[in-house]
């Protein structure tokens, strides 16, 4: 499943409505793998004191259903959340989850690495950062893995 | 052949406005799109979707198509 | 921070208050990276009714304990979870949670890695089960990766 | 010299006890303690840890210690 947020999320409590509700596989699943990614108040050497995640909406939601789609045909897992923030966020405030569910631990971690990976590199999201000092920028690419 | 055109994030803001339309039966691709409304070929960094999945530069339009060009995505 | 659970847990709430009550790097981590264990009900072919963990009071918290001092040496991590339960359980419960917290992803999923790899081949546990045809055996290694 | 042995999970259910003490003073090493026991040499399957560290068959054993016997772990 996939889902974006407009408001602050808690990722633990989004992890346990979603265990459940959905069907794990009926104690198939032994592992979960989870990443949260979460705003930091720094980036590239500058104080961020706020940040605007921009994203196309109806593309964004499509590829990361094939994002999700993906690990799922790659990887033996049973279940996968993807969850992701748009909007204005201040720092501390989890900006990305996702998660992976497998009756075995290696097939959960590639699987949920795959996930926050492409989703870094494919996902139409852009942040717009307002730093300390007033001053606003894109970021124009990346953070280092 | 109508097709309209997005713009996302720091493209939308250099370019001024977030929409195009283009009403132009001669435009067979997304670079020659983008070639009439700007005047230069498809930047390197600029990335393209039609229909919102991502195609190259050389991908063929068809009527009533939504393009749309953006910067390097920055999400997670 | 390493501990023994006698009672069943809730991984995501334990990682809520953990992330309240501790340092996380005030802004730096902007990367939590998660593995939980569940008690699947199946084994090698078998039905599982219930497994009893047995370990080594004073030995396992100690080893446990130098697996994360390993992790937060190893990787830039800026903290480390793991809590395992131990006594009788029944399928669906948790068995095992580890957590880091990084600035970056791939320490963080490193980290974390570490952390269930180097407990499976270390930590002082054993599993005994008591499978659905009523016998009872021993777990003589640790389950696939 | 007076040591503790413990044993764990099948091991101990194998052995038939948790405990044993020694009073030995020409007990030398892990693998003595063990052989003045059982009979044999340390099977290789059994893992050893004195005072709550992990040690091979030949660590030297001191007055007072801890010695732990126990099948290989199956945790997480």
């Amino acid at each position: 499943m996939v889902r974006l947020e407009t408001a602050i999320f808690d990722p633990w409590s989004t992890l346990r409505d979603f265990e459940q509700t959905h069907d794990m596989g009926d104690g198939r699943s032994g592992a979960a793998a989870v990443f949260v990614g979460t705003m930091r108040d720094f980036n590239a050497g500058d104080g961020v004191r706020r940040l605007f995640l921009e994203h196309y909406p109806g593309m964004t939601e499509r590829e990361l259903e094939r994002i999700a789609d993906e690990a799922v045909e790659r990887w033996p897992v049973n279940a996968c959340l993807i969850v992701h923030r748009v909007g204005l966020i201040v720092p501390g405030e989890p900006i990305v989850l996702t998660a992976a569910w497998s009756a075995h631990r290696n097939a959960g971690f590639d699987a949920c690495r795959h996930l926050i990976e492409a989703l870094k590199h494919r996902a139409p999201f852009w942040k717009r950062e307002d730093l300390a000092n007033g001053e606003q920028r894109w970021v124009s690419e990346n953070t280092p893995a | 052949m109508s097709i309209t055109i997005r713009y996302f994030a720091s493209l939308r803001e250099q370019i001024g406005r977030g929409e195009d339309r283009l009403d132009a039966a001669g435009i067979a691709t997304v670079d020659a799109a983008w070639q009439h409304l700007h005047g230069t070929p498809l930047p390197a960094r600029v990335l393209a979707a039609v229909n919102q999945e991502y195609v190259g530069a050389e991908h063929v339009l068809t009527d009533g198509d939504e393009v749309a060009f953006f910067p390097p995505v920055t999400g997670g």
